[in-house]
C-alpha cells in the first residue's frame, strides 16, 4: 500500500476530543500530528474575581476524571498564598484521597478503555460478553476506589468535603475499618489485575525520552515533592515554569510544553522511572511481573505502571489507615487562612502526570491564575511517538495502522478536556 | 416489559464538559449492570468506539461553547426523539458559563491565550437548551447515579422525568443534618434544586447551587440570609453565579466584547 | 401502679435488655445538635438531649415507608407490606409525646392506616419529663405540653441519683418488670420528686400573650390579616419547618420500580405544604401558589384547622420549626403579632 | 391480617371507548358485579409502577350492568398510561370515596346541572340517574360547555339528552368551527336562554376553577338559594381517606367531606373557589 491517509476524528475511549492526521505517501510520511479540538473553557480566565473559598470547587470541574487532583493542587496553592497549614490528619486525608483517584482513574483507564483494545473489543461492554469476569472484577475496583474516595469526600467525581485548609467531614472510625477490611479483601483482585496485565501481548515500541514527575525522599511522589527529570535535574515547585516552557501550535487548543529536550513525558511511566524506589514492595513484585525494570521506554507500558501504581496505591491506602486510626481520628474543621491576600503555587502528580496550579488573591478574590495540565505537557513527546511509530507500522493494513496509533494516544491516558485551558499567564 | 429486541438505543455526546457526568454513568454500572439490559448503548465516544447513528435517546453533556459546535447539537436533535441535557453544563451552562459574566470575554480569551487569542474560536457560553429544543434536563456537577437511573426508568416508563423542583433543605432535613446557615455558613439549600440527597451540606460544605434554581424562588429572602451568615455583596452574589451565572439576555452583552 | 426509681446506672442494663427484644431508639448526640436514632450502644444514649432535629414521629411514619410491593406486566399484582418492628422509643419529651398521640388520633380516625396503627400498637414510649425548658424557643407551658399525665407507657423523671419511673400503661408495667431492675421510691425520693416537680413550673415562661385555647377564635378572624403577607416575603418555602414538626403528617406516594420494568414498590415520603407543588392540579391552577398562603395554612393548621377536625390543637409547643427556619421565621411572634393588633 | 387501606384491587378494564382525543371512557369490572357508589363519588386509580389519581366515577349507579365507567383526560403520569392501555388490561383500584351528591334531597326538585368540559364526567353519573328515576324530579335543564366541538363528551348521551322532551340540553362551544351551527361562547351565555323557578331548583355544578366564580354568579342571579347549589371540587389528592393533606380546603378535606360540597356551607371558605 502506497498511500495511507488515516484520519482519526475524535478518538475514542478517552477523556475530551482530539484527532489524529497520518497522511503518507509511497511510505513517506508527509504529515503525522494530533489535533486538540475540544472547545476552550477559559479556566484561568473566568476564575479571577472569584472568592478564594470556591476555586478548588471550580477548578476541580477542569477534568471529571481526576477532579481529586486539581481540587488537591488548587487547595494546596491557595493554602500557600493565604498561609494555612494543614493539619496531620489533614495531610493524611489527601493523601488516601489521593490513593482512591489514583486507583479509580487507573481502573477506568487500564480496565475499560485500555483493555478492550487487546480482547478486540469496542469497549467494555460487549466485553461483558467475552470475559464477564474481567468486567466485573473491573466494576468491584472501580467501586471500591470510588467508595473509598466518598467516605472522605463524599464523592469521587469532584469531591465535596475537600476545602482550602482540609475538609469540612472526617471519616467516622467505623467507615475507615470497614474500608480497611475492604481493600485488604480487594488485594485478590490487584493480583489477578496484575496477573492479567502481565499476560497481555504488549506492542513492541522504544523510544527514549526525559521523563518528569515529583520526587520526595521518604514515599512515592503523588500529593507535593519535588520537580525531577530523568535527564538530571531538579527543581522547586515554584520553579515549575522552568520546566514547562509553554508555547503554543495553531491545531491545537491546548498548550505545548518542552525542557531539556524537545519534548518530555509525564505520567505513570514517569513517576515509575524516577521513584522506582519508593514504590510500595508489593508493587515492586507486580512490576516484576509485569517485566518491568526502570528505564522503561515503551510508551504502551505507561498502563503497566499504571497497574503497578494501583498496587502501591492500594498497599499504601491501608497503611495510611492504619496511622489514622492508631492516631485516633479527630473531628476537626478546616484551618482558616491567615491573610487574604498572596501568591502560592502547588503540584501534584495526578494519574496522568505532574499537575501545576497558581494563583494570586488580593482581599480574598483571585486575580490571576495558571494552571498546567499533564496531558497538555504529553503532547509534544506523543506526537515524536506517533512520528517514530508511523515509518515502523507503515507497512501493515491501514485499519491496523489506525488502530496501532490510536493505542499510543490511548496509553497516555490523555485528559483532552483538561488541556484546554493552559497557557503560561504572566503574572505581574 | 423491555425485551432483549426492544431495548432502547441511546447515545452519549459531550460538548464543553469536564466528562464527570458520563464518568458518573460509567460508574452507574457498578451498581446497576442491568441497565445494559434495558437500553442500548450506540455511540458513547468517552468509552467506546463503536458508532451507531439511530439512536431514540440522545443525552448531550456540556456546553455549548462556540458557533462551530451548533451544527452538532442541530444534527442530534434531528435525530433523536428526545434530547436529554446532561449535568449542569448542558442544564445551566454550569461553571463555563462563569466567562459570560467577565467584564469582557475578549480580554479572558486573551489572558489565557495571549496574542493567539484569535486561534481559538469561542463565544459566550450556552445551555444547550439556548441552541436546541430539550426535551429533559438531568441536574447537577456531577449528576447523581441515582438520579441517572431514576430519569431513564421514568422516560421507559413513558412519564415525566422526576426531577424534584423542590429545595435541597427538605432532603436535608430529612438526613437531619446539622444545619450549616443556622450555624453560620454559608448555604444555597433553600433555592437550589433538590435531588442530590443534599449531598455538600451532608458533607459540611455548602449548598453550591449546582443544580439549579427552584421555580420562583425567593431571592430577597436567600440574600438576607447569606448577608445574616456573614458574606459580603460579593460572596453572595459568588455564590448565586457559581453554575447559574448563565442570562439569556447577557448573551449579547457578552458577544459585543469578542 | 406505685411509683419506681431506676438507678442511674441502671439505665445501661434496662437499654441493653430492651435490645434483645426491641429495637430501641434513642436521642444521640449528632455534632452540636441530636437525633433520635436505633441504639447499637447504650452508652450513646443521651437522655440529656435538649431536643432533636427531627421528632419520634419517624418511627411510626418513617420519611420514605413502604407501603406495598407489586409486579408489573399482564397481569398485575400488588401486595401490602406491613411488616412491623417492635421497638422501644427511649427518651421522648412530653411534647413529642403529644404530637404521637395527635398522629394517634390522624391516622385511625374514619379511616384506619394500618400502616401506621401496626406499627403503632408494636412501640413502646418511654418518655422523659424536661426540668428546664430545652431552649429560649420552646412554649410547651403555653400548649400545654410541658409535662404528662398519659399517652407514655413509662414516664422517667431524673432525681440526684436516681429516676423515678412512673408506668402509664400495663404493657410499660411489663416492660419495666420484664427488663429493668427498678425498685419502688422511697418517702425521700418521693418528696424529692415533688419538690422537683414544683421547682421545674418556673423555669419555664409562657411565650405566648393569650391562652392557646382562644387560637381557633383568633385565627379565624384573621384569614386576611397582613401578616401572612409579611411572612411570605421572608419566607423561602424551604420546607424545613413542617418537615421538623412533630405534629405534621402530609405525605406523597410514588412507585419505584426495578430497572426491568417488571416489579416495584410503592413509597410514602414525607411532604410539606410549603412547597409550591404541593396544592397544584393539571391545568395550571395552584390553590396555594403564593408564599404568604402557605404560610397561612401552616399557622391555620396548628391553630384552628387540625383542632376543627380533631379536637387538639395542632401545635405541641416544641419550637423546633421556629429553631429551623433560617428566615428566623416564628410561630410564636406571628401569633403573639395576630393577637396583639386584633381589633 | 388487615388490609391496609392504600392497597388498590386490581379490576379488569372490558372496554375503552376514546371519547374525543384527550379523554377516553374505561369500563372496568366491577369487583362484586356492583360498586354501590353514589354519583358524584370517585375511585383512587393505580397503575403499577406509574402511580395512583383520583377519577370521578361517570357512570350511573342505576346502570351498572356489573361495571362502572371512568371518563379520563390525559394530563399527566397516570392519565398518559391509562390512555396508553389496551381492553382487557387489569388497573388497579379502591374506593369509592367522598360525599357524592345529596339525591335524596334533589327529588321532588328541578334539577339545573352547567357542567363545564370535564366537568361532564361526574355530573353525567347524577344526571343518568335522575333520568332513570324521572318521574321523581321536576324540570330538567342541562347547560353544558365544551371548549370546541371536537371536545364536547358523551355526543350519543348529548344527542338522546337533547331529543328527550323531559330534559331541556342546552350545549355550547366557546370556539365554533364549519362543523357547528349550535351556540358559540362560554357557559354563561346559555343562562339567558333559560326559565328557571328558582325556588325550587337545585343547581349542580362542576368544571374548571375559572368557571365556578361566573357560573355561581348566574346562578346566584338567577335567584337560586346558595343551599341549593352543590358543586363538585378538584384538588390534589395523594390517599383520598382524608391523611395526605393535599386537598385540604382550610378546615374541610376535599376527598372525604367533598368532593360534591354544597355553596352555602363552603362560600366562607376563601380557599374554596
Ligand atoms: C375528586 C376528583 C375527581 C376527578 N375526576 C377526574 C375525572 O373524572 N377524569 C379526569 O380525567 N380527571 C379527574 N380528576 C383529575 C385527576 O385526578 C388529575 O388530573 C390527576 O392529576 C391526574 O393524574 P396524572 O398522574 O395523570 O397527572 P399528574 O402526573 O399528577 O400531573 C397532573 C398535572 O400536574 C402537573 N404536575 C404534577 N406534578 C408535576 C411535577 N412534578 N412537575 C411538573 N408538573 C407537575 C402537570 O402539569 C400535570 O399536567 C379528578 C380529581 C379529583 C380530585
Ligand atoms: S444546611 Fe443548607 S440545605 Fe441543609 S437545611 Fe440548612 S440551609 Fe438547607
Ligand atoms: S422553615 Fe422558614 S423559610 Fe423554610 S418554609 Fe418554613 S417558614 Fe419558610
Ligand atoms: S408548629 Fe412548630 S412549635 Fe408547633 S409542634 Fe410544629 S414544630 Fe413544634
Amino acid at each position: 500500500m502506497s498511500t495511507v491517509n488515516v484520519n482519526v476524528h475524535h478518538v475514542t475511549r478517552v477523556e475530551g476530543h482530539g484527532n489524529i492526521v497520518l497522511n503518507a505517501k509511497n511510505g513517506n510520511i508527509e504529515e503525522c500530528r494530533f489535533d486538540v479540538v475540544e472547545a476552550p473553557r477559559l479556566f484561568e480566565g473566568f476564575v479571577r474575581g472569584r472568592p478564594y473559598t470556591e476555586i478548588n470547587h471550580i477548578t476541580s470541574r477542569i477534568c471529571g476524571i481526576c477532579s481529586v487532583g486539581h481540587s488537591t493542587t488548587s487547595a494546596m496553592a491557595t493554602e500557600k498564598a493565604l498561609g494555612a497549614e494543614l493539619t496531620e490528619q489533614g495531610t493524611l486525608l489527601r493523601k488516601l484521597l489521593f490513593h482512591g483517584e489514583i486507583l479509580d482513574s487507573h481502573v477506568l483507564h487500564t480496565y475499560y478503555l485500555v483493555a478492550p483494545d487487546f480482547f478486540g473489543a469496542g469497549s467494555v461492554i460487549p466485553l461483558i460478553a467475552i470475559n464477564r469476569a474481567v468486567v466485573e472484577r473491573a466494576l468491584r475496583l472501580k467501586k471500591l476506589a470510588g467508595d473509598l474516595c466518598a467516605i472522605i469526600a463524599g464523592r469521587h467525581t469532584h469531591p465535596v468535603s475537600l476545602v482550602v485548609g482540609g475538609f469540612t467531614h472526617t471519616p467516622k472510625e467505623q467507615e475507615l475499618r470497614e474500608m480497611r477490611k475492604r481493600l485488604v479483601a480487594g488485594r485478590e483482585d490487584m493480583d489477578a489485575s496484575v496477573e492479567l496485565f502481565a499476560s497481555l501481548d504488549w506492542p513492541q515500541f522504544e523510544r527514549e525520552t526525559e521523563y518528569i514527575s515529583l520526587t520526595k525522599d521518604d514515599e512515592y511522589a503523588f500529593v507535593d515533592g519535588r520537580i525531577k527529570t530523568s535527564d538530571g535535574f531538579e527543581y522547586p515547585v515554584k520553579e515549575y515554569k522552568k520546566v514547562t516552557n509553554e508555547y503554543m501550535v495553531p491545531n491545537s487548543t491546548a498548550k505545548w510544553t518542552k525542557h531539556n529536550r524537545d519534548e518530555y513525558m509525564v505520567g505513570a511511566l514517569a513517576r515509575f522511572n524516577n521513584n522506582f524506589d519508593q514504590l510500595h514492595p508489593k508493587a515492586k513484585e507486580a512490576a516484576a511481573a509485569l517485566g518491568m525494570e526502570p528505564m522503561v521506554t515503551n510508551t504502551f507500558l505507561n498502563s503497566g505502571a499504571q497497574v503497578v501504581e494501583m498496587v502501591h496505591c492500594l498497599e499504601d491506602s491501608i497503611r495510611i489507615i492504619d496511622e489514622l486510626l492508631e492516631k485516633g481520628i479527630q473531628q476537626e474543621d478546616p484551618v482558616p487562612v491567615t491573610t487574604k491576600d498572596g501568591e502560592g503555587w502547588a503540584s501534584c502528580d495526578v494519574p496522568r502526570g505532574i499537575l501545576f496550579h497558581h494563583y494570586k488573591y488580593e482581599d480574598g478574590l483571585c486575580t490571576e491564575a495558571n494552571c498546567i495540565i499533564p496531558t497538555n505537557q504529553n503532547y509534544g513527546n506523543l506526537t515524536a511517538d506517533m512520528r517514530k511509530l508511523a515509518p515502523q507500522i507503515i507497512d501493515q493494513p491501514q485499519e491496523k495502522i489506525r488502530l496501532m496509533l490510536e493505542m499510543l494516544v490511548r496509553a497516555y491516558d490523555p485528559c483532552i478536556s483538561c488541556s484546554t485551558h493552559l497557557l503560561d499567564v504572566k503574572f505581574v | 416489559m423491555t425485551k432483549e429486541n426492544t431495548k432502547v438505543k441511546v447515545a452519549f455526546f459531550d460538548f464543553a464538559s469536564c466528562e464527570g457526568c458520563q464518568l458518573t454513568i460509567v460508574d452507574a454500572l457498578q451498581t446497576h449492570l442491568s441497565l445494559l439490559d434495558v437500553v442500548e448503548i450506540v455511540q458513547f465516544r468517552e468509552a467506546m468506539t463503536e458508532k451507531g447513528e439511530d439512536y431514540l435517546i440522545a443525552f448531550v453533556e456540556g456546553s455549548c461553547n462556540r458557533k462551530s459546535d451548533e451544527e452538532r447539537l442541530f444534527k442530534i436533535r434531528e435525530q433523536a426523539a428526545l434530547v436529554v441535557a446532561l449535568g449542569a453544563c448542558a442544564h445551566t451552562g454550569g461553571v463555563n458559563a462563569l466567562k459570560n459574566i467577565q467584564p469582557s470575554l475578549q480580554e479572558t480569551r486573551e489572558y489565557v491565550y495571549g496574542d493567539k487569542a484569535d486561534w481559538y474560536e469561542v463565544y459566550p457560553t450556552r445551555p444547550i437548551s439556548a441552541v436546541i429544543d430539550v426535551d429533559a434536563f438531568i441536574p447537577g456537577c456531577p449528576i447523581d447515579r441515582g438520579e441517572f437511573v431514576k430519569v431513564v426508568k421514568n422516560v421507559l416508563l413513558g412519564k415525566r422525568p422526576g426531577i424534584p423542583d423542590y429545595p435541597v433543605c427538605v432532603e436535608c432535613k430529612l438526613k437531619e443534618n446539622v444545619c450549616l446557615l443556622l450555624e453560620g455558613k454559608p448555604c444555597l439549600g433553600p433555592i437550589s434544586r433538590a435531588g442530590c440527597g443534599a449531598i455538600c451540606p451532608t458533607y459540611g460544605d455548602g449548598c453550591e447551587g449546582c443544580r439549579g434554581i427552584i421555580p420562583h424562588p425567593n431571592e430577597n429572602a436567600m440574600k438576607d440570609v447569606l448577608d445574616e451568615a456573614g458574606l459580603t455583596l460579593n460572596e453572595i452574589m459568588a455564590r448565586f453565579t457559581m453554575y447559574n451565572a448563565y442570562q439569556e439576555d447577557q448573551i449579547e452583552t457578552a458577544e459585543k466584547t469578542i | 401502679m406505685k411509683l419506681q426509681v431506676l438507678d442511674k446506672a441502671e439505665i445501661s442494663p434496662l437499654v441493653e435488655a430492651l435490645m434483645e427484644d426491641y429495637r430501641v431508639v434513642a436521642p444521640h448526640a449528632k455534632g452540636s445538635k441530636f437525633t433520635f436514632e436505633t441504639v447499637t450502644d447504650p452508652a450513646d444514649l443521651r437522655l440529656d438531649y435538649d431536643t432533636t432535629i427531627l421528632p419520634p414521629k419517624k418511627v411510626l411514619q418513617p420519611t420514605k415507608d413502604r407501603l406495598a410491593t407489586f409486579t408489573m406486566g399482564e397481569i398485575p399484582q400488588i401486595e401490602d407490606v406491613l411488616e412491623v418492628t417492635p421497638t422501644v422509643v427511649f427518651g421522648t419529651h412530653t411534647c413529642d409525646l403529644k404530637g404521637i398521640q395527635l398522629l394517634d388520633e390522624v391516622f385511625s380516625r374514619d379511616f384506619d392506616d394500618t400502616k401506621y396503627t401496626a406499627q403503632r400498637k408494636e412501640t413502646f414510649l418511654i418518655s422523659i419529663e424536661c426540668l428546664s425548658p430545652c431552649d429560649e424557643n420552646a412554649f410547651c407551658k403555653d400548649m400545654g405540653t410541658m409535662t404528662a399525665n398519659e399517652g407514655f407507657d413509662l414516664h422517667l423523671t431524673e432525681l440526684d441519683d436516681v429516676y423515678v419511673v412512673d408506668a402509664g400503661t400495663e404493657a410499660g408495667e411489663e416492660l419495666l418488670a420484664k427488663y429493668g431492675s427498678a425498685r419502688e421510691a422511697t418517702e425521700a425520693e418521693k418528696q424529692e420528686l415533688n419538690q422537683k416537680l414544683g421547682a421545674k413550673w418556673p423555669k419555664f415562661n409562657y411565650k405566648l400573650n393569650f391562652e392557646a385555647a382562644k387560637l381557633p377564635a383568633m385565627l379565624e378572624a384573621s384569614f386576611n390579616h397582613p401578616i401572612w403577607d409579611d411572612m411570605g416575603e421572608r419566607c423561602l418555602a424551604c420546607g424545613s419547618c413542617t418537615t421538623v414538626c412533630p405534629t405534621c403528617y402530609c405525605f406523597n406516594v410514588a412507585d419505584e420500580v426495578d430497572m426491568l420494568l417488571t416489579q416495584g414498590t410503592r413509597e410514602r415520603y414525607w411532604d410539606s405544604c410549603q412547597l409550591e407543588e404541593f396544592a397544584a392540579v393539571a391545568g395550571g391552577e395552584n390553590f396555594r401558589e403564593g408564599r404568604a398562603a402557605r404560610q397561612r395554612h401552616r399557622l391555620m393548621r396548628k391553630g384552628k384547622y387540625i383542632y376543627e377536625k380533631f379536637d387538639e390543637l395542632g401545635c405541641v409547643g416544641c419550637g423546633r420549626c421556629v429553631r429551623t427556619c433560617v428566615a428566623k421565621i416564628s410561630i410564636v411572634e406571628s401569633f403573639n403579632t395576630i393577637y396583639n393588633g386584633r381589633k | 391480617m388487615t388490609k391496609s387501606i392504600y392497597t388498590p384491587e386490581m379490576m379488569s378494564v372490558l372496554e375503552i371507548e376514546e371519547l374525543t382525543p384527550f379523554e377516553k371512557l374505561f369500563t372496568i369490572e366491577s369487583p362484586n358485579g356492583e360498586l354501590g357508589h353514589d354519583p358524584g363519588q370517585f375511585m383512587m386509580v393505580s397503575i403499577l409502577g406509574v402511580g395512583e389519581a383520583p377519577i370521578s366515577i361517570s357512570s350511573s349507579p342505576s346502570r351498572s350492568n356489573g361495571s362502572f365507567e371512568l371518563c379520563v383526560r390525559r394530563v399527566g403520569d397516570l392519565t398518559n398510561a391509562m390512555h396508553a392501555l389496551e381492553s382487557g388490561a387489569k388497573i388497579g383500584l379502591r374506593g369509592p370515596y367522598g360525599e357524592g351528591f345529596p339525591i335524596a334531597k334533589m327529588r321532588g326538585k328541578d334539577l339545573l346541572f352547567a357542567p363545564g368540559g370535564l366537568g361532564l364526567a361526574p355530573l353525567r353519573s347524577l344526571i343518568n340517574q335522575v333520568i332513570d328515576e324521572r318521574a321523581s324530579f321536576g324540570r330538567v335543564t342541562i347547560l353544558y360547555g365544551a371548549k370546541d366541538p371536537e371536545a364536547l363528551l358523551y355526543r350519543d348521551e348529548l344527542e338522546e339528552w337533547l331529543e328527550r322532551d323531559d330534559v331541556e340540553c342546552l350545549i355550547t362551544v366557546d370556539n365554533g368551527d364549519e362543523t357547528w351551527d349550535g351556540n358559540v361562547g362560554v357557559i354563561t351565555t346559555l343562562f339567558p336562554k333559560i326559565n328557571i323557578n328558582p325556588r325550587n331548583t337545585v343547581a349542580i355544578t362542576c368544571g374548571p376553577p375559572i368557571m365556578y366564580r361566573f357560573v355561581l354568579m348566574e346562578l346566584l342571579g338567577k335567584g337560586i338559594p346558595e343551599s341549593q347549589i352543590y358543586l363538585s371540587l378538584e384538588r390534589r389528592m395523594k390517599c383520598g381517606v382524608g391523611k395526605c393533606g393535599h386537598c385540604q380546603i382550610e378546615s374541610l378535606y376535599c376527598c372525604q367531606d367533598g368532593p360534591v360540597f354544597n355553596y352555602a356551607e363552603i362560600k366562607g371558605y376563601e380557599e374554596a373557589l
